[in-house]
């Protein structure tokens, strides 16, 4: 094992921590941040196996910048329908609101 | 004959259009333009009338009119005059003539006329496109535009028992579609092609498809049967009784019922090849099912009060008649089949229109409330009296030629039982006609009418009274003038003798 | 460069509605007017490009000259362009609903959304770079998650959120597969990654991952739980580019990369989203036929109908291109039918005021070129002769009986009867009466003839079956690996 | 240098676990609050991850971006959400 | 979620993430990718840092379109922003004011350089936006009151530039017979470095705006 592959284990996990909580938590403002975990370890997979025998791949490190701005992008706009939908509901959860 | 290639592939376009394009425009027009809707639709009715007289002349001095478009990878949408289109299309072109101005009559100040006729005219185009249709794909593609185009008609009135008929008939007709696209399909896949041809397209077939070609040949008689009425699936026809006179004329004379009827013909010739069907076996069980479904439909027919009902009813029994000449597998009973096509069509369309008159008239919907109506109606039971003697096989009207044929050509392949079935039926039919002919014209009438409506010149509308007259004296014609050239026995058998004759 | 080349390049498809999105956010007034055009000059860009294509067959734009796999190539085939024409074709027609349908305030807000969803479905049918589809694929999935919450009510707003959490969950999914292919193959660019070797154990964990989230995002049977909420909460025009557009999206990345990427994979995975895709079918219909509002009937006839394009796929293996291009002939017929079916109860409800179905007899009748939108549109949904529905669904049972695939046939079968039957629930209300329940507001013109327009062409398309099938398969996009001949 | 590779590994295990179980405590927390700051101090970590994955224009950006913006936001929407409400709904 | 679905689909997900992660193990990782056709054509993309010239020219593309999802999101949440109470966030940090008033041009130095500075080095638009934009912040934070209209006009003018410089200059080299975004050569350093110093300005503001709230803007009406 090389620490390359040990950081990719640790996106691995990360992704599936985030994914667990998004199945298992309620509240919207954990599930966001679960999916910017997740986003998180899929973006150590992405940079950790760039390390390569001659040196460093650069075109991981730009598709995850890119990455982190498209996430941060989608969590201020999910961040923003949560307030609302907790002003609507009640509760910033989504439990299903019936017919009408 | 010379015909430019150009006036050959546009003529069949033409007749479709003739009623297609009066029939969008109709749907556009306001409800008031009643003058201009009913211009509309006898102009329709008569440019096709003149076009289908061009087409007949073209046909009978072996002219060919064919239009093709690529539809599907190899497989054109093709529309096709033959022989067999023709026969079809005339009746439905002179009906549909009549009928439109019976319903014009018949709807007067009744709402929703512009959709009404509009969804007519569809359902006319559609026939047109059946009966000339190239191929499998082709027939499906206008007998599925015949089942959207009627379903508005049969729920017309929108009442919750209109509703209910139109989902019993959409309930049939689906189901039946489906059978019948299964069956498309899969021959599709054994042949290459869908093109209806003389002695049929699937007789080079392996010995090994033969039982997948009886299974797809029960499966296009089932998408075929539902509207034709054969006997398990005749359920929704009675139903259907609640539309209006003029759209029960429609189903039972002049599109659907036919459309089936007419599609059975063309299967079991055009590609099956009737030998063919005869040698796989399949002919002689159609003929049982027929035989069953005349016998069964005119028992049914007897225990009706409501007379349309009882109408309804003589259709499903009737109707097998052209089944079952088919079926026989000779050319006498195949021309017995056929002529019924038409004559069936012209004497069951008096029938209703007939029917109609009285409860437009006299708000008669009851053979028991029709004691003594001839006296009111005399036209208009003379025309139902006739159309009554055809049905039972009296001659000289156009039923009994059918009758004689059929039992004729019975005899010449050796199915005797049929005779009996015919005998059968016969008796059935003089049991619940006569006694509606006898209360009308001999019984006294009990009091008033339920809702009598006087008209000026007449016992009813003359738009009402009219077309029974005249398709009642056509009914008699046919009978009468069976020999003579065009007639519709003459033109069955150019059809029979181009199918079993020719190469 | 000439004159017309410059301007028949591809890049223009993803220019145009953008600079439109930033004009109509700075614009004052004239939102409409603008946005319509813009998206009628889209309409004439992807006619330009499809002439060109034509003539010269398929071709690439480098940009910024370095071509794969060190930059990005923009690449236009028969596939592409006829997703871009569908595109095209219908957001006109949404757009031109949309400018009678929203008020001043909400255009504000609709229009710049609008033309940047268009921009991204644009650049994602042009795009054939598994990172940048990524990229195309957020914007596509934010814009629409956007479009949706913009409605604002409850409902709207519980959906919207469900739905970006499953777009984000089924970007963060395809992501991670990129991320694996990436590092085996040291390209993004789908060509070059087919062409690698991959360790099998590899493919098939990005595969799945890829397959999984982009399965989320196109709703197949079970991923389709945030669909009928969102697609029935959403305001008449978003609701129809959402089943008619976006949820195509998915499917469309899905095809590219069965056939570039993964073009070994096995009968198992075929058979598995068959599988699916046939209980979509069913379950979706009979959802459909339960529903009891106008709305959530269609949004569930959408979850049957993208069963359709999964079913098929066994037939695939056996069936090649023939198989694709009907499958492809029923994306379309399907767009063209649903956003007139979504914009025609939009219509209902606007006229109304509820839509729930048993009350529609007062409604509908009034409403003659709606309720003709909604019959023409149903009968491509039913797979009725003649229309674009009827010739995919054709070509469909044709294959899987030539193949004795019959489990695939019947699904096909049922699944039309029971689109009768939810289609003529809706359908049986025209020809009864009532009177109105409240005062019926009017519904301007356009909103009526946008659908009716976008019915029509559903019914046009199976004339045009053939015509479509043979533009489809210029450039072999259903051949692995065919770029070379540009 | 074996001495190196061994505290490095040691690092390198101890930062992914860390990193992991900080994801799980942020995720999992009952307290909002909580979570965002647990959250933020995930971004920081992943920052120093970043360099240890020689990604130093990743780790410049995950701590601007995914630690600093992101907690600035998530703070704020924390904050308006557990304000208590005045708005209201309005359709279409 | 009850307590047997919540332990299955844990269980489910560990046998998802042990499989996914044997297989992660057996990726190659031989050969150099990208990095030697990087390294290779990065004399050609008028900027030493390998990231940046990914960022900035060999993936442009990317980024553009990543400018395209802020602006996105900015428009995304401006529709919701109808009816969300909007009064600035109480602080009391009267304390940290003093030190604001210190960091924030601190901070705006801080993004120049790294806007410059990431032509060779680690650093550009998008780390030196955000810095920009966590200035914004924390003055919304000590002080709410210093987004006077003007200051939102300026705002609202600066969230357009970063995309349509992008476009304007991808055009142009368009329209000097290259491909989209394909800067010529001479000119291609000093190119990057506008497109990235309004990229940062717009970056810099969306954000903020994004923290700070309903963006009012749209034209009036």
């Amino acid at each position: 094992m090389t620490p390359a592959q040990l950081y990719a284990l640790v996106g691995i996990g990360l992704f599936f921590v985030g994914l667990y909580a998004l199945g298992v938590r309620q509240h919207l403002l954990p599930r966001i941040l679960a999916l910017n975990i997740m986003g998180s370890g899929v973006f150590v997979v992405l940079v950790a196996l760039a390390r390569r025998s001659d040196g460093v791949d650069p075109v991981p490190h730009a598709m995850v910048i890119t990455g982190i701005v498209v996430a941060v992008s989608a969590t201020a706009l999910a961040l923003r329908l949560m307030l609302r939908v907790a002003h609507a509901t009640g509760s910033a959860t989504l439990t299903d609101t019936g017919d009408e | 004959m010379i015909i430019s290639p150009a006036f050959s592939s546009t003529l069949p376009l033409a007749l479709v259009a003739s009623s297609l394009l009066p029939g969008l425009i109709i749907f556009a027009l306001a409800e008031e333009s009643v003058r201009l809707r009913t211009a509309l639709n006898l102009l329709g009715a008569l440019s096709k009338l003149l076009l289908v007289a061009l087409m007949l002349w073209g046909v009978y001095h072996d002219a060919a009119f064919e239009t093709r478009f690529e539809l599907l990878p190899g497989l054109p949408l093709i529309l096709r005059a033959d022989a067999l289109s023709l026969l079809f299309i005339t009746l439905s072109a002179q009906l549909w003539f009549l009928t439109t101005i019976y319903a014009v009559g018949y709807l007067e100040e009744s709402p929703h006329r512009s959709r009404f006729f509009g969804f007519f005219s569809l359902c006319v185009t559609a026939t047109v496109g059946v009966a000339m249709a190239g191929n499998l794909l082709t027939f499906i593609l206008f007998y599925e535009m015949l089942t959207l185009s009627t379903y508005p008609l049969v729920v017309h009135r929108g009442t919750p028992v209109a509703r209910r008929a139109g989902e019993a008939y959409l309930l049939y007709t689906v189901l039946g579609g489906v059978l019948l696209l299964l069956g498309a399909v899969w021959l599709y896949t054994l042949t290459g092609t869908l093109e209806f041809r003389p002695q049929g397209i699937v007789s080079d077939l392996d010995v090994g498809d033969h039982k997948a070609l009886i299974i797809i040949f029960v499966l296009l008689m089932g998408g075929l049967g539902v509207k034709a009425a054969l006997l398990p699936l005749h359920g929704w026809l009675p139903k259907a009784m609640v539309a209006p006179a003029p759209v029960s004329a429609l189903l039972h004379a002049v599109a659907v019922v036919k459309a089936g009827a007419f599609g059975i013909v063309r299967v079991v010739y055009d590609i099956f090849g009737i030998q063919f069907a005869a040698t796989l076996g399949v002919m002689m069980p159609l003929a049982w099912l027929a035989s069953a479904t005349i016998i069964y439909g005119s028992v049914r027919a007897l225990f009706q009060d409501d007379l349309k009902r009882r109408l309804a009813y003589s259709t499903v029994s009737q109707v097998s008649y052209i089944a079952l000449g088919v079926a026989l597998v000779g050319p006498i009973a195949s021309v017995g089949g056929l002529v019924h096509l038409v004559h069936q069509g012209l004497m069951k369309i008096t029938l209703f229109f007939c029917a109609g008159n009285l409860a437009e008239t006299l708000g008669i919907h009851r053979i028991s409330e029709m004691n003594g109506v001839a006296r009111r109606m005399p036209w208009t039971m003379a025309a139902f009296t006739v159309a009554s003697l055809g049905m039972i096989g009296v001659p000289p009207v156009a039923g009994f030629i059918s009758k004689w044929y059929l039992g004729l050509g019975a005899m010449e392949v050796g199915a005797d039982w049929v005779l009996l079935v015919l005998a059968g039926s016969s008796a059935l039919n003089a049991l619940y006609f006569l006694p509606i002919l006898y209360r009308a014209w001999f019984l006294e009438p009990e009091g008033d009418w339920p809702q009598e409506r006087h008209y000026p010149r007449a016992e009813t509308s003359l738009a009402l009274l009219i077309p029974p007259v005249i398709t009642a004296s056509l009914a008699l014609a046919a009978g009468l003038l069976a020999s003579v050239p065009f007639s519709p026995q003459e033109w069955a058998k150019l059809v029979v003798v181009r199918e079993f004759l020719d190469p | 460069m000439s004159g017309v080349s410059l301007l028949v390049q591809p890049v223009w498809l993803i220019l145009l509605p953008l600079v439109g999105s930033i004009m109509v956010f700075l614009l004052a007034s004239r939102r409409a007017a603008v946005g319509v055009a813009v998206v009628a000059g889209n309409l004439a860009l992807v006619a330009g490009s499809i002439g060109r294509l034509g003539i010269t067959g398929p071709w690439q734009h480098s940009v910024g000259g370095w071509g794969a796999p060190l930059g990005i190539d923009l690449y236009l085939d028969g596939l592409s362009a006829t997703m871009l024409a569908m595109t095209a074709l219908v957001s006109l027609g949404i757009s031109a609903y949309s400018a009678a349908y929203f008020s001043a305030a909400a255009a504000r807000h609709f229009w710049p959304l609008w033309l940047l969803l268009l921009t991204a479905m644009n650049a994602l049918f042009l795009s054939r770079d598994l990172f940048n589809l990524y990229v195309t694929l957020e914007l596509v999935g934010i814009a629409a998650v956007a479009l949706t919450a913009m409605r604002g009510q409850r409902e709207a707003l519980v959906a919207a959120m469900r739905y970006l959490l499953t777009t984000l969950l089924g970007s963060m999914s395809y992501l991670l597969g990129v991320a694996l292919l990436y590092h085996s193959t040291g390209s993004v660019d789908m060509v070059l990654v087919g062409e690698a070797p991959i360790p099998a154990s590899v493919a098939a964990a990005a595969f799945a991952l890829m397959a999984v989230g982009l399965l989320l995002k196109t709703a197949l049977f079970p991923f389709h739980f945030w669909l009928p909420g969102a697609h029935s909460s959403a305001s008449a025009p978003v609701s129809a580019a959402l089943s008619a557009l976006v949820v195509k999206v998915g499917f469309y990345i899905l095809l590219r990369l069965w056939i570039e990427v993964f073009p070994a994979l096995g009968d198992g995975v075929a058979w598995l989203l068959g599988i699916l895709g046939g209980v979509a079918v069913l379950w979706g219909s009979l959802q459909a036929i339960l529903q009891q509002r106008a709305k959530m009937l269609v949004a569930y006839s959408t979850v049957a109908q993208l069963g359709y394009f999964f079913l098929a796929l066994p037939l695939v293996a056996a069936g090649g291109s023939r198989v694709w291009g009907a499958i492809v002939l029923l994306v379309i017929a399907h767009a063209l039918a649903k956003a007139a079916m979504f914009m025609a109860a939009g219509n209902l409800l606007a006229f109304a005021g509820h839509d729930r179905i048993r009350d529609l007899d007062r409604v509908v009748q009034r409403m003659p070129l709606t309720a003709a939108a909604l019959g023409l549109a149903g009968v491509s949904i039913m797979g009725l002769p003649p229309s674009g529905g009827f010739s995919g669904k054709w070509l469909l049972l044709q294959a899987s009986l030539e193949q004795g695939n019959w489990p695939i046939a019947l699904v096909l079968l049922l699944g039309g009867v029971l689109a009768a039957v939810y289609v003529f629930k809706l359908l049986e209300h025209i020809f009864t009466s009532g009177t109105p329940l409240g005062e019926p507001r009017a519904v301007a013109r356009t909103m009526e003839w946008a659908p009716l327009m976008l019915a029509i062409g559903a019914i046009v398309l199976g004339f045009l079956a053939t015509t479509t099938l043979d533009f489809l398969i210029i450039g072999e996009p259903f051949v692995p690996g065919r770029r070379d001949d540009y | 240098m074996v001495g190196m590779t061994l505290v490095s590994w040691a690092f390198d295990i101890a930062l992914g676990a860390a990193l992991l179980w900080l994801a799980w405590r942020c995720l999992f927390t009952r307290n909002l609050f909580e979570s965002v700051v647990l959250f933020v101090a995930f971004g920081l970590l992943m920052a120093i991850a970043w360099m240890r994955l020689e990604a130093p224009d990743v780790a410049m950006a995950e701590a601007a971006i995914g630690a600093g913006l992101t907690g600035a936001l998530l703070m704020s929407a924390l904050a308006r959400l557990e304000r208590p409400r005045t708005g209201q709904e309005e359709g279409r | 979620m009850t307590g047997v679905v919540r332990w299955a689909f844990a269980g489910l997900l560990a046998v998802l993430a042990f499989g996914l992660a044997s297989v992660v193990l057996q990726i190659p990782g031989t050969g150099s990718a990208l990095r030697s056709q990087v390294m290779a054509q990065l004399p050609q993309s008028g900027v030493d840092h390998a990231v940046t010239a990914v960022l900035l020219n060999f993936r442009g593309y990317d980024t553009f379109l990543e400018l395209v999802v802020l602006l996105l999101a900015l428009f995304g949440a401006w529709g919701l922003s109808d009816s969300i109470d909007e009064a600035p966030l109480d602080t009391d940090i009267d304390v940290l004011t003093e030190l604001v008033a210190f960091l924030v041009p601190v901070l705006i130095v801080v993004a120049a350089y790294l806007l410059w500075v990431g032509a060779y080095s680690p650093g550009g638009a998008f780390q030196g936006g955000a810095v920009l934009a966590g200035a914004g912040v924390l003055l919304s934070l000590c002080d709410p009151g210093w987004r006077s209209r003007r200051v939102e006009r300026i705002g609202e003018v600066l969230l357009v530039p970063g995309v349509l410089v992008f476009l304007l200059v991808g055009l142009a080299s368009m329209l000097l017979g290259g491909q989209f975004l394909e800067y010529p050569r001479d000119m291609a350093g000093s190119l990057i470095l506008l497109v990235e110093g309004f990229a940062m300005l717009s970056i810099a503001v969306t954000l903020h705006t994004l923290f700070a709230g309903t963006p009012r803007f749209g034209g009036g009406a």
